[in-house]
């Protein structure tokens, strides 16, 4: 069986969620292809307090908006968003 | 940083910058950090944000503007950090050569930066309590550190 | 003169005068007078009202959206005389608890403005020319002294 | 017969109206009863260059809008209004 190829994707949270995990960002690994739906799984397995986390957060790929089952690629930035409340 | 500051927000420069003859008619809105009956003490409010992807959305809004009221001009900032209570986040200045133009042109503005923009708050009450805000205006989150 | 001015209108008094910490939406309108492609080279625009039913319509339209929008607060400025081209002639500052109710407020005031109060303008163009406004903006009566 | 009760009206001109009559008010007398509509024609058929002035104007009596047929009493102020352009 081939192996399957893995992507390395860059997590950023913010506001509450950041606060949740005590840190900024994180490095993730997942099997490709994947979704951001993947991404916030495995973030949500794999790190401390992060399951406080929603199952289906606002997310944002390289600086835009995403649905949960947009596909990810190996090196994007994958942002978890809480309930925006600017302006 | 184009569209975010950390300072206080000045209105004047916005209205300099969007200021024409062709234009007739300017809307503005300014957002500013409440404590009214709805609120418990807020001293003031820390705004935080996705800044990369601030400037790029309110890039966008400004462009959608353009293209959809031509001959419009608009210009905005959004503060970040910690606001007093009284004080503007946001400002939004918009011109047009018609009064409609600039009053659905600043609305238009506003209500996709409530919904599109990365920005955070977290009120700061007189008590030292921190609480985030959620989007229908409201906190009710858990407080932070508790 | 309590709403007319034959100064230039500053913006930052009737900031002032609505500001509250319970209004976290301020919306305001700036008419200022125009000198574009409508137009035919204005250097200025002399404005005229009935002073007296001025101040007591505008009264009443202040009054009427302190009623409709309860919590918000209305100022406004409507300057008379030789106002020259790019500057206010008038400034309508709507503030309230929040935005929706600021924005419908102002927009009430200044079309209300438009539609009750007997203000006129004729414009002073660069050939020396006088023509007064009509209200559908344009002006299209005859020169006033040909 | 009973002589017919007579009001005197301050009538007053603005903007384009006032140039035509060269004057900025007149006291026009009326046969009472009478309405705004009474006054207008009063106004253009004594005063020189109110002709031009249209025949269903805009008028406010007493400082506040009023339509042709609203009555009028003695001592009342009719201002005739050019198309408003306020603002």
């Amino acid at each position: 069986m081939p192996l399957q190829p893995a992507g390395t994707i860059r997590v950023r949270f913010f506001a509450r969620y950041a606060e949740l995990v005590g840190r900024a960002e994180a490095a993730v690994a997942v099997p490709l292809p994947a979704t951001v739906g993947d991404v916030v799984r495995s973030v949500r397995e794999q790190l401390p307090g992060a399951g406080d986390i929603p199952e289906r957060p606002l997310a944002a790929v390289n600086l835009r908006h995403a649905r949960l089952d947009a596909s990810v690629q190996d090196g994007d930035e994958v942002a978890l968003l809480p309930p925006i409340a600017g302006g | 940083m184009v569209y975010l500051t950390r300072s206080s927000i000045s209105l004047e420069a916005l209205l300099a910058e969007v200021s024409s003859p062709e234009c007739g008619g300017t809307c503005v809105f300014l957002g500013t950090v409440r404590n009214g009956p709805e609120e418990k003490d807020v001293t003031a409010i820390e705004y935080s944000a996705y800044q990369e992807m601030v400037e790029g959305e309110l890039g966008r809004i400004v462009a959608e503007a353009a293209a959809r009221w031509p001959g419009g001009r608009l210009a905005l900032r959004h503060r970040l950090g910690v606001i007093p209570a009284g004080e503007a986040s946001i400002a939004i200045v918009a011109a047009a050569p018609h009064r409609a133009q600039a009053f659905e042109a600043c609305r238009y503005a506003i209500e996709e930066i409530k919904r599109r923009v990365p920005v955070w708050k977290k009120e700061l009450r007189s008590d030292g309590s921190e609480v985030w805000v959620d989007p229908s205006g409201r906190p009710t989150s858990k407080p932070a550190h508790v």
